[in-house]
Order: structure tokens, then C-alpha cells, then sequence
């Protein structure tokens, strides 16, 4: 079997024990110690875990986006694998991203969706997703499975901009310009704590899910070249 | 760069309690947190398994 | 030069010589938007409201089926690899067939539009706008759907595929597309229509030439 | 172009997800010369007909097609090169005579009607020239896709099971195209069952076995080196 280099099932498992710790404090920091908001009162402790899976389902979307660019350009099973883990985790990031705004769309708006184009781009980012993870299912042969998906991440990628635009435009109605206030120190702690504790989570948990990714590609593709009887063979 | 992630909030009109909901959403995210690590552990351990 | 002119007409002729399935496919449209009538009710003036809406998503729901027809006509044979030995240039292919695309569904729109008149009351006083934003919006859909469906018609399970793939790509067209024509058929007085226009073309414009990129990588086996 | 060889393969090799239908093959052939592919079914004779037009990607080892690498440049290989594959490479809701005339156009040749009659006039199919295809026969398919190689007028042709599908008239429009294209001075690959007339067209011979060259040697001596015919019905 032709194993890429993948870090050790130990660092993942120690960026997870990372991720929950720092995440325990600080939901605890958000949930009990962080006074009320001004306008959105205990509500706006939801905050303190959707925007650190907002920020988070984007920047793994960013690297699957990376690691599809490195496969198509340099080859190499280790991007394909890595690029299959980030797209998961970034689609279950997308999937509580969509069901905690509509909890704060609830009690906000009065309704649980609300068109806003930040909450509609998630949306959209997830279906998008579930279509490369759909391809990816659907696709037998390696060689076109980590090409077509990394095509397809690409695509997807450069989508979610132009979406986010697109629906501001047709929503431009709804524009509201003000923000929770989250620049004040009790505000941030809990903020910074739980995006580094969601990126150690969900980080540890890609890297992982890469090995699980790598392993399966490499029984999919068998066992190297035979050895030749005589001549060189040059392996690609 | 905090502002700009975040959700709009409508201008004056203070929500008052909504602790229900904080709960909902801390516990339906570490749910989602806890099933995802669990099927991403026992297929981690599948693959390990299945390498011996 | 030549040989994308080549390209091209293979792709036309096609088009007519399965025009019987082009057919169905208008059929298949004019259902979709008799069918979302239903979901209104029979008030004129909220059908007139929203006959952009169903027009648009009348023909994304068709695109798939001339998408997947486009496609197939290529595999039955194994014609494309046929392509790729002669040799044309995936490039070639690809824009050849991707302004194939983008005539039919933009006709089929013309098409859909007389019905969307009939049923809706949805006249509009600038024909020529609502046609060029037609061919606008058709080649939205046509860049990303034939590298797509490119991919799809060699998988498996195609036929869910294909909408799963193409439909979230094209939110943005479907919005900007729908408010286009909203605004043909309602009046523009806050001439929005620009503003939406530009969108449909930035979108054409990063899609044409990224799939067009592309393409190459996905075609060889 | 050296003009010395038409075929230079060293270590050529092609997996299909985990299995190695071609593993390594080394060979060489010269400009003008013809080669007979020989082996069971499933021996990689198809593949590697596939791989030397650059049908398909090469997953280990090079070659030279007619002095063109085949990885660096597939692009000047596809062009010194014609395939008659299994895959009829048509479409089926055109005429013989539109199939042959776009395929002229595409390769961007004058003259594309003149040429595409001639060419089916050539193989036979002058009288149907204007059906459908989708209501040709395997063998009058097998005919149009003859035509549609020849059409591409390349230096090096290959030919995978040429006589299938065919009539015994047709068994003798194949040997005479082989030997008016060497008189040409073409070179030939031509994948056969057919021993005994790879035997008396071609100079060399080659015989596959699951994947790998088993024998090579002149062509006279392939009908008691092949292994596979020994003893058993000749010229089915």
C-alpha cells in the first residue's frame, strides 16, 4: 500500500482533548461569566458559538479549497485525503452553522429563517457541499474521484462571495446596521476561546478523518507496480 | 473584523430572556460536536482495525 | 478557428437531429410553470408578481434535462474521447458546447415566455431586454451545467447528481435572473436593472473562463 | 521526429482502481513496420492501444510515440496517431456521411465531403452513406469507425481486433487496408485472435500476458510462440 505522509493519530487526538478543553472555557466564559448585551440580552450568548463556527466552517472551506488546488497541481494522495476530511468538517460546521442562526433568528426576528445573507450563504455553502461529498460517493475510480471533487471545490469556492453579494443585493431591504457589541474584553475572551477550541476540534478531528480517507484510497488502489522481471520500470 | 461576521441585530427593541434558546443552541452544537467525533473516531478505529 | 466552427455546428446538428427530445423538454417547462400556478392560487396579481420567479425556475429545472441530453449523445460511443484523439482541444470542446447550451436553454426560455404571458399576465414592455437577459442567464446556467454534466454522465447515480451540483452553484443567477425579469415585467422605476444585468455578467464572466480552465482536467481519463 | 522508431515504450503501465491491467511493458517498433499484438482476453492489449494514443493516462513508465513523449506532449501523439478502438467513437443520431464529414472538419482537412466518401466508399458503405448509424449493424459500425481511422490519414495506426464483428469480406478489406497502409509506409500496431494473419501482415510480433510482454519476436514465429491457439480452431 502507498501511504501518504499523514501526522499522527496522537497529535489529532491531542488537538481534539485541546479543542474540548478550550471550548469548555469558553462556554463557561460566555455562559456565565460574560455580562448581558445591551439590546439582545442573554441571547447574544449564542453568538459565542456561532461565530467561532462561522469562522472556522470558512476556513476549512478555504483549506479543502487549498488542498484541491495542490492536488490538481502537484499531485499526491495526502491532498486528496486532507481535502476529503475538510470538506466533512466543513460541511457539519455549515450544518449547526444554519441550525444555531435560525435558534437566534427565533427569538431576534420572530421567525427561524430569516433571509439574512450571511445565514443564506451558509445554507447555500452546505448544499454546495454535500454535492462534492455526493461526487466524491459516486465516483469509483480514484484518480477521477480526487480530480472531479477538486474541480468541483473550486467551483464551489469561488461561489460563496458572488452568493453572499447576490443575496445582500435581493435582500437589501432587511439592511440593519447595527452589531451586538462584541469589541469589549468580556465579549472577546469567550469569542477567541471557542474559535481556537472549534479550529483545535475540528482540526484534530480532519487530520483524522484524512487517515480514514488515505487508508481507504490506498486499498482502492492496490498494491504498487509489480517488480519487473528485467528493464526498469519508473514508477509515476 | 468581529463586526463584520457577525449577524445584523435590528436597531432599538431589547429581547428580553430567551435563555431556552441559548441552551437549545449550546446543546444541539456540542450534540452535533459529540456525533461527529464519535463517527469519525470509530471509522478512524475501523480503518486501524482493518490495517492489522 | 476553424475547427471551433466545426465544434460548434457538430453540436447543432446535434441539437436538430434529437429535437424530438428538445421537444419534451419544452413540454416538461411549460408543465413546471402551469404547475406553480397551483402554489399561488388564482390571484392575478400576485402571479404577475411572481411570474419571473417560476419563469427562471421553469427553465433551471429544464436545464438538467437538455444538460444530460447534451452529454449524452457524446458518451453512448464514447464519442469524446473520439474528440480527444482527432485532436480537438477540451478548451474547443468545451466552449462549443457550452454556447450550444447556452442558444437552447436560451430559446427554450423564448419559448417558455409567450406561456408565462398566457398564464400569468406577465407582458412586458422591453421584448428585446427580456430576450438578451434570456441569453444572459442561459449562459449562467450552461458554463457550470456542461462541466457538470460532463462529470455527472460518467458517474454514478447521474441523475441526482447533476441538480445537486449545478443547483447551489447557480443561486446567484437564479436571484439576479429573477429580479431581472421581475423588474421587465413589473416596471423599473428605481432602474435596478443594470445593477442585476452587471451580477449575470460577472458571474458569466468568472464561470466562462474558470470552467473553460477546467474542463481539460475533467474529460481525460 | 528521429524517423527511426515509431514506438519506444519502456516500463508502460495502467492500473483501473487497484488492479494493473498493464504492468510494465517494454518494447520497441520501427517507422514502417508492422507489430501483431497477440493475448488472451483481459491480457492489456486494449490498453495498451489506449495508453500509445493517449486515450488514457499512463500511470507508470514513458514512451515515445513517433518521437513525441507521451506524457509531456499527448497533444502531438493524439495527432501522429489513429485508433480504431472497440468504442465506435460516433454518434448515433447522424448520418455515416455527417459523422465522417464533422470528424474531417474537426481534424480541420479540406475538402471534408469529397474526403468522407471516398472513405466509405472504401469500406464498403457507400450505399448507406446517409442512414443513421443508430440503425447500422456491429459490423457496419466496426466499417464506419475503419473509415473514420483512415481518415485521419496519421503516421502510426492502430488497430484493436480489427477483423470483430466482421464478414469474411470484410476480413479481406482489413488485410488489404494493413498492406496498402505499409506500402504507404505507415507503421501498424494491429491487436488480434487472429494469429495467422498477424502472422503474414506484420513484421513483428508481441504477446501479452496479464499485462506484461510475455514474447517478442518476428511475426513468423508468433503462431507457435503464442500459446493461445495451439491446437485449436484457426480463423474462427
Amino acid at each position: 500500500m502507498i501511504l501518504p505522509r499523514l501526522a499522527s493519530p496522537n497529535l489529532a487526538f491531542a488537538l481534539v482533548a485541546l479543542g474540548v478543553l478550550l471550548l469548555l472555557a469558553g462556554s463557561y466564559y460566555g455562559l456565565f461569566v460574560s455580562p448581558q448585551e445591551r439590546y439582545m440580552g442573554d441571547v447574544q450568548r449564542i453568538m459565542y458559538v456561532h461565530v467561532p463556527s462561522a469562522w472556522n466552517a470558512l476556513l476549512l472551506f478555504t483549506l479543502a479549497m487549498g488542498c484541491a488546488l495542490a492536488y490538481l497541481w502537484r499531485g499526491g494522495w495526502g491532498w486528496d485525503a486532507h481535502h476529503e476530511a475538510l470538506l466533512e468538517a466543513s460541511a457539519v460546521l455549515s450544518f449547526l452553522l444554519c441550525v444555531q442562526g435560525s435558534i437566534w433568528a427565533k427569538p431576534t426576528w420572530g421567525v427561524w429563517w430569516d433571509w439574512d445573507p450571511r445565514l443564506t450563504t451558509t445554507a447555500v455553502m452546505l448544499l454546495a457541499l454535500l454535492g462534492i461529498l455526493a461526487l466524491r460517493s459516486a465516483v469509483d475510480d480514484p484518480e477521477k474521484r480526487a480530480t472531479w471533487s477538486a474541480v468541483a471545490t473550486i467551483i464551489a469556492f469561488v461561489d460563496v462571495p458572488i452568493v453572499y453579494f447576490s443575496v445582500r443585493w435581493w435582500n437589501s431591504l432587511h439592511q440593519m446596521q447595527s452589531s451586538p457589541e462584541t469589541v469589549s474584553a468580556p465579549f472577546i475572551v469567550p469569542l477567541r476561546l471557542n474559535a481556537f477550541g472549534v479550529l483545535a476540534l475540528m482540526g484534530g478531528l480532519a487530520l483524522l478523518r484524512a487517515r480514514v480517507a488515505a487508508r481507504r484510497t490506498a486499498k482502492e488502489l492496490g498494491p504498487a507496480l509489480p517488480p519487473m522481471p528485467a528493464g526498469a520500470a519508473l514508477e509515476a | 473584523m468581529a463586526p463584520a461576521l457577525l449577524l445584523q441585530v435590528p436597531p432599538p427593541g431589547i429581547v428580553e430572556g430567551g435563555w431556552e434558546y441559548v441552551v437549545a443552541a449550546y446543546a444541539i452544537t456540542a450534540a452535533g460536536f459529540l456525533i461527529y467525533a464519535a463517527s469519525v473516531f470509530a471509522r478512524h478505529r475501523r480503518s486501524e482495525e482493518e490495517e492489522k | 478557428m476553424n475547427v471551433f466552427r466545426a465544434a460548434l455546428y457538430k453540436e447543432l446538428l446535434l441539437q436538430w437531429r434529437t429535437r424530438a427530445r428538445v421537444l419534451s423538454v419544452v413540454v416538461f417547462g411549460a408543465t413546471a410553470l402551469l404547475l406553480m400556478s397551483f402554489a399561488i392560487g388564482p390571484d392575478a396579481g400576485a402571479l404577475r408578481m411572481h411570474a419571473g420567479g417560476f419563469l427562471w425556475l421553469a427553465l433551471l429545472l429544464s436545464s438538467t434535462l437538455t444538460l444530460e441530453a447534451s452529454l449524452e449523445a457524446e458518451t453512448e460511443q464514447q464519442a469524446l474521447e473520439g474528440l480527444l484523439l482527432l485532436p480537438v482541444p477540451p478548451t474547443i470542446l468545451f466552449y462549443a458546447k457550452a454556447l450550444a447550451n447556452t442558444l437552447q436553454l436560451a430559446l427554450l426560455g423564448a419559448v417558455l415566455v409567450p406561456v408565462a404571458i398566457v398564464l400569468y399576465g406577465a407582458e412586458t414592455a422591453r421584448p428585446l431586454a427580456l430576450f438578451g437577459l434570456l441569453v444572459l442567464g442561459a449562459a449562467g446556467l450552461a458554463a457550470p451545467g456542461t462541466l457538470y454534466a460532463t462529470m455527472t454522465a460518467r458517474a454514478r447515480a447521474k441523475q441526482t447528481l447533476l441538480p445537486l451540483l449545478l443547483f447551489p452553484l447557480v443561486v446567484p443567477v437564479l436571484i439576479a435572473a429573477t429580479k431581472a425579469s421581475s423588474l421587465l415585467i413589473l416596471g423599473d422605476p428605481m432602474r435596478q436593472l443594470a445593477a442585476w444585468l452587471t451580477l449575470l455578467a460577472a458571474f458569466c464572466g468568472i464561470y466562462w473562463t474558470l470552467c473553460g480552465l477546467m474542463f481539460g482536467l475533467i474529460v481525460e481519463d | 521526429m528521429t524517423g527511426e522508431l515509431a514506438l519506444d515504450a519502456r516500463g508502460l503501465a495502467r492500473r483501473y482502481g487497484g488492479r494493473w491491467a498493464l504492468a510494465g511493458v517494454s518494447f520497441t517498433l520501427g517507422a514502417g513496420q508492422a507489430l501483431a499484438l497477440v493475448g488472451r482476453n483481459g491480457s492489456g492489449k486494449s490498453t495498451l492501444l489506449r495508453l500509445l494514443s493517449a486515450a488514457l493516462k499512463v500511470h507508470a513508465g514513458e514512451a515515445l510515440v513517433c518521437g513525441a513523449d507521451l506524457r509531456r506532449d499527448a497533444d502531438a501523439v493524439r495527432r501522429r496517431t489513429a485508433l480504431l478502438s472497440h468504442a465506435a467513437y460516433t454518434w448515433e443520431a447522424l448520418s455515416a456521411r455527417e459523422n465522417l464529414v464533422l470528424a474531417s472538419r474537426l481534424l480541420d482537412q479540406d475538402r471534408p465531403q469529397e474526403r468522407a466518401l471516398r472513405r466509405l466508399e472504401e469500406v464498403g458503405l457507400a450505399g448507406r452513406a446517409d442512414d443513421p448509424v443508430a440503425s447500422f449493424s456491429a459490423g457496419m459500425r466496426k466499417r464506419l469507425a475503419l473509415a473514420r481511422t483512415l481518415l485521419q490519414e496519421a503516421p502510426l495506426v492502430m488497430l484493436d481486433e480489427p477483423y470483430g464483428a466482421l464478414d469474411p469480406p470484410g476480413f479481406r478489406l482489413i488485410d488489404g487496408i494493413v498492406r496498402a497502409l505499409r506500402a504507404e509506409g505507415r507503421s501498424v500496431v494491429m491487436a488480434t485472435h487472429q494469429v495467422e494473419r498477424g502472422a503474414t501482415l506484420c513484421d513483428r510480433g508481441l504477446v501479452l500476458e496479464q499485462g506484461r510482454v510475455a514474447w517478442e519476436g518476428p511475426a513468423a514465429e508468433l503462431p507457435a510462440n503464442s500459446g493461445l491457439l495451439r491446437g485449436s480452431e484457426e480463423g474462427a
